[in-house]
């Protein structure tokens, strides 16, 4: 088996781009909207049987152990291509969870069916009225002996209802002192009785997230990962720094990409005012773009990430819905279709853009969350 | 207080208001919201009883003359109505038709648009204005597909409603602009339908060496001209009416909901950044309140035509954007929720969408104001 | 005399507008900054001569008794022939207060000192640590029989240094339960022994503020105005249709023009980026003029203005400010010439703008402090 | 951390910071702040005993090759001094300076650009280009007064520092754009000058049959014009860098204020409107390092002109507009205080606007990054 961390990055850059290329299907290439499982379903066992699951686990683990230097050019390669994301959350959270804070067993009965897809893991954090408030979650885990009766509702699931499995913050000492005691963290079996999935339907007509309503499931205490109440800790400790991507310049060059494309084929740049803005926009995405570099190197470096990586989700997200807003003028009456804009012989879609940029500044933490953030722990301002 | 209530016929112009919100909010199983929702899941915007009701009530008559069975009233009364449809994001083509009618009324073939009016009011016929060429311009010089011969082979864009009876159709000829009727179910003619973001069907007119007979003739010259371009300031002082309804909706539903919801122990509304923005939404909307009483007095007061295109370019350009601003941040205050169909956010956010498009959006109507005012001076 | 009141509006305007082009000097027409009392001098001390100093006040105190309506009108006049403001505290505070609270004794000593110019009064509320914090001041009127010993600070008084009195609000109870509570309003001479005048310079250069300071200053209790401790209550019940001109439109439509002016002499309005960014400008304008008319009618029909008046406040002075800031771009390299930017035949100063915008968003209730006020009182969300 | 540190001569640009921070602080009464106050009533910017000491530790030398007398360094290190100074408001002509010695160092007369290098580099002559034509264009093909039989009649405004010792001066000839050295006590100079926003001179030349010889060529033609737009582009990073010291210095007064200053019994910092707008300032400058940092790269990796001049543009636009919003912000969130001399805004201010409109403002580099990127497409 190849190392990869032996290679250069070139090497591995281009040996990734060769293979996404060769392998990735054409018509799934920078989708307009969250794809569903059934529609990656093929191309992700086809790299799941390639070894290519797991980038950044370990190999003893599955994994391909692949540096974070090499992890990012490998994610690099897959924003290029316009790679649509699988229901990640067992990759991304529950392996590094089980292989950190996981019994010997859970690893065993977990971590294969990651790798294989047979088990789709969905995160159960959001709550409908926790918003922003995460801690203040009220699902309830009550002791029942060797299992936990779980009630309470979920929300902003994102594709629950493609999923196998949803791990799931919930309250098991609400009595503790601080809001963030006394959480637990629970993997569940969505086919365990009890267990309601309903999608929400956004205003752009689709159906990414879901509710997931909890109405006295049975889950076993083999099922609780790490020490009781000690679930907030394992959450926050596993944000590494896939926190970078909530700033990745890719949604906001590929908007500008679009209006660049209308804007050509309608002759636009001609036009001074346009021509001001879209470069005012397009200035935005290059700092953009060179601040979200010199995050990266840092990632390369093997150096963490600090809370300043906040400022960057709030300018791209923001970049994006100045870029939504622009094309919305620039299309003018002809805005509203939702198939899309004629642009020579391509076609552009305002609309989606426009609707795409919406829920950008909502989540992840919303941007006012990230001010408050930035205030506090960077800008150090008293409170 | 809706923004056009304190100047000309202020009682008249309450009494409809309070008529027009008594309406729109009847039965939660059929009122504004719930119509829109199901026009987005592809029911007609037209639901017949919903018409008639409004064609009963004289809404669909406002602006015809009584001659024509209308109740003869001005722009100001139709702003009230469509100002209280957006409250309640009602789905009906009721500024298109305002449009139509108004397009007909300054027409000078007396009996055909006698006949057309009065079909119109009474909620029996649908009419729509044909009149954005293939590349949907705003600029009259570029319809440059002229009728020949008395045939005409054309395309006209983005018209609404889609499902209209009768055209009013805008052609070329060599007289300058003329307007004719044109009953959808004339020979050579092709309606082909787009989806908008409201789940609205925007037509596209196909005329394949259609007949235009001199009987058809609505207005020719620079009788025609006037005439779109009069209706067409109506059509934007309505729709700048219904965005403020929508847009002023929007505004209260954010700050009730900032008002209930908590986070972080505390009422959203005693976050400082999120009350601060609330009230920058209170000054968008009251900017539009301003800017859709200049344009209604411009017409009560009987200004010229390029005063008045000067006035509703100025309210349409203020109500789209504003509207725009509104609805973008409301989806923002109420977080996740706003972006789903739980909250109603979503349903006036598409609506303020397709007619802030409409007719030429905040940046086409800034440039026409200006090119209005450069000529002026 | 004319019974002014009785004329048509229409004929008042035409009178006023005649005395005002008549008298009023060309030469202090539209001023770029706030002009200092040798500067207005001569030409108020003609219309004092002429009977106008003070348009508001009942004709028994020597004003000239003109309704709200009639005042408005006055006063639209002056602004449109940009007549120069004067030294005007007296007129507009200090004697509606002594009408309204003040003893015989002091409506005889100051009201016709005050329709004379012989008094120039300037007004002590700000203090260095109080900001828009108004209430929180720390001057001190100790009480001493028949006097109050004064000490403390005032600052960004409005030309103390041409003013020959001043009115303080003083804490003379500093138990009281409120902070609100415990001040009270004092008349002082500046010449009295222990003041001291230090005019502060701004940043285009100007000394428009002073600092004032009062260490052991003996005021007469004969200069209290109304009850003790109640000077809180008299100093709001003055805020009158004052408020209005806070929100006027002239400053911008001012700005506009002279932009206007600069964008016509070199051709500006022909690049279509520019025109937008004017056009949306002159409808900001627009629409403030309309909405600034919409309350003037209300206090035309002598009804109160509300809190809402805020908005005005905020929309006038941000627009005045994205005005200057689009002056300063257009004038590119030449903007940062301190003697203006040649525009045919005239001259435009971009940076007397830019200067002169800055503080409009502070002065007068800053424009944070108008938005709590909005949200607190207008949209009444719970705080 | 000034932003070009991490990238190539991290150390040494590390200690060449170092070396300007201590410098600029020396002495609360000679130092930057006070310097440039000092200017602003009257007094020269060139106070002749710093600029000899910034002669003296090499910084007038930076960008002067070995051979003249330099230390041969690039534009990362003019920045790295300019962002130094910038912090300080100091008001020393270092990047007019550097403006000039890197139009001459494009140049091919190697004898006369070495002699004047060199000169510049000891602090004894004071070097100024005079480029722009009597309506301040940026666009070089609208220099249109022509240098006709070895003599120039023509007007250069905004000339930097006014008081320089020898102009570069910017001719049109029969081959292009040509380069001459020209003495300020030449006859047929006139220099006038005109007060600018923080209290420095501009000069505006004017040239009345002035005789420009052979020898006083710098470069002509195509190697002229490259020499001057490379030179704009060094100009156009300096001014960048020295923004961002003003403006990053701008952003700590603030958040000290805020952060030491009580209102209503709280601090200001606790405000969380204050608090969120802080937090857009600190985006603003983080920004500005990034755009200077590419900019000071493509220096670095030896760029093309065109690269060089978009990079120039992208940094330049950026600075400008940042820093101006930041400056303008300082003064808001300061309060009337901010407004006055008491603090210490105004003068950053002051200085904002005029590097930010030198040689072009953000509108202006927008322009000119637009127009390179749609031709090298």
């Amino acid at each position: 088996m190849t190392d990869w961390n032996e290679l250069s990055d070139a090497d591995f850059r281009a040996q990734i781009r060769a293979y996404l290329e060769a392998e990735y299907p054409q018509h799934l290439r920078h989708p307009s909207h969250r794809m569903r499982w059934h529609e990656v379903r093929e191309w992700y066992l086809k790299r799941a049987a390639d070894g290519w699951t797991a980038p950044g686990w370990p190999v003893e683990h599955g994994g391909v152990g692949l540096t974070p230097s090499k992890q990012l050019i490998f994610t690099e390669e897959q924003e290029r291509l316009g790679v649509a994301r699988a229901p990640d959350q067992g990759v991304i959270m529950v392996g590094p969870l089980l292989i950190r804070y996981g019994t010997p067993e859970q690893r065993e009965k977990y971590l294969p069916r990651i790798l294989s897809w047979e088990n789709i893991w969905c995160q159960g954090y959001s709550e409908p009225n926790s918003g922003s408030d995460l801690a203040s979650l009220r699902t309830q885990a009550d002791d029942d002996g060797d299992h936990y009766i779980v009630n309470g509702q979920k929300t902003w699931t994102t594709l629950a209802q493609d999923a196998t499995h949803m791990f799931v913050l919930a309250r098991t000492d609400p009595n503790a002192a601080r809001k963030q005691q006394g959480i637990s963290f629970l993997l569940v079996d969505l086919d365990t009785p009890g267990i309601t999935i309903r999608p929400i339907e956004n205003i752009a007509g689709h159906e990414e997230f879901c509710e997931v309503f909890l109405d006295n499931v049975r889950v076993p205490k083999a099922n609780l990962v790490g020490e009781p109440n000690d679930g907030w800790t394992m959450a926050k400790a596993l944000l590494g720094f896939e926190r970078l991507f909530l700033g990745s310049p890719k949604q906001s060059q590929n908007a500008l990409s679009r209006l660049d494309v209308f804007a050509t084929a309608r002759g636009l740049h001609d036009d001074p005012a346009f021509s001001d803005a879209f470069t005012t926009l397009a200035l935005d995405v290059a700092d953009l773009s060179e601040a979200f570099e010199s995050f990266a190197a840092q990632v390369r470096a093997g150096e963490p990430l600090g809370a300043d990586i906040s400022w960057l989700k709030i300018w791209g997200t923001e970049t994006f819905g100045r870029i939504a807003e622009l094309a919305l003028q620039a299309a003018d009456s002809e805005a509203v279709l939702v198939d899309g804009q004629d642009a020579g012989d391509e076609s552009v879609d305002v609309l989606t853009l426009y609707f795409n940029c919406l829920p950008t500044t909502i989540y992840g933490g919303s941007n006012e969350i990230q001010r408050n953030i930035l205030a506090k722990q960077v800008l150090r301002l008293p409170g | 207080m809706s923004a056009v209530l304190s100047e000309a016929n202020p009682d008249e112009r309450r009494m409809l208001a309070d008529s027009v919100a008594g309406f729109v909010r009847q039965g939660k199983d059929n009122n504004g919201v719930h119509r829109a929702r199901a026009v987005k899941a592809g029911a007609s915007p037209l639901d017949r009883e919903t018409w008639q009701q409004m064609a009963d009530l004289g809404w669909l008559g406002i602006a015809v003359p009584e001659a024509s069975g209308g109740l003869g009233l001005g722009v100001g009364e139709l702003a009230v109505v469509a100002e209280g449809l957006g409250g309640e994001a009602a789905p009906e083509p009721f500024v298109a038709t305002a449009f139509a009618q108004a397009v007909l009324a300054g027409c000078d073939n007396a009996e055909l648009v006698d006949e057309l009016l009065g079909a119109s009011a009474t909620g029996d016929t649908l009419l729509a204005v044909a009149w954005q060429p293939a590349v949907a311009s705003l600029a009259l010089d570029e319809l440059d597909e002229r009728l020949e011969g008395g045939r005409l082979t054309a395309t006209r864009r983005l018209v609404q409603p889609s499902g209209a009876d009768v055209f009013v159709v805008a052609v070329r000829d060599e007289n300058g602009l003329a307007l004719y009727r044109l009953p959808c179910d004339t020979p050579g003619v092709t309606v082909e339908t787009q989806t908008q973001v409201d789940g609205h069907a925007v037509a596209t007119l196909v005329c394949d060496g259609v007949e235009l007979g001199a009987a058809d003739c609505l207005a020719a010259g620079a009788v025609g001209e006037a005439a779109l371009l009069r209706g067409l300031c109506v059509a934007r002082v309505a729709a700048s009416a219904e965005l403020l309804g929508l847009a002023d909706r929007l505004f209260t539903l954010t700050s009730d909901y900032l008002a209930s919801r908590k986070q972080f122990g505390a009422q959203l509304s005693s976050f400082q950044v999120l009350r601060h923005r609330a009230v920058d939404l209170y000054i968008q909307r009251e900017l539009m309140r301003n800017a859709l009483r200049q344009a209604v007095r411009a017409f009560d007061s009987g200004a010229d035509l390029v005063a008045v295109q000067r006035a509703a370019a100025r309210a349409k350009s203020r109500c789209a954007d504003a509207a725009l601003k509104i609805a973008r941040e409301a989806v923002q205050l109420h977080g996740a929720i706003g972006y789903t169909e739980e909250a109603d956010v979503g349903v006036y956010l598409r609506r303020v969408i397709a007619l802030a498009a409409w007719l030429g959006n905040a940046t086409a109507q800034r440039r026409e104001y200006a090119r209005l005012t450069r000529a002026a001076a």
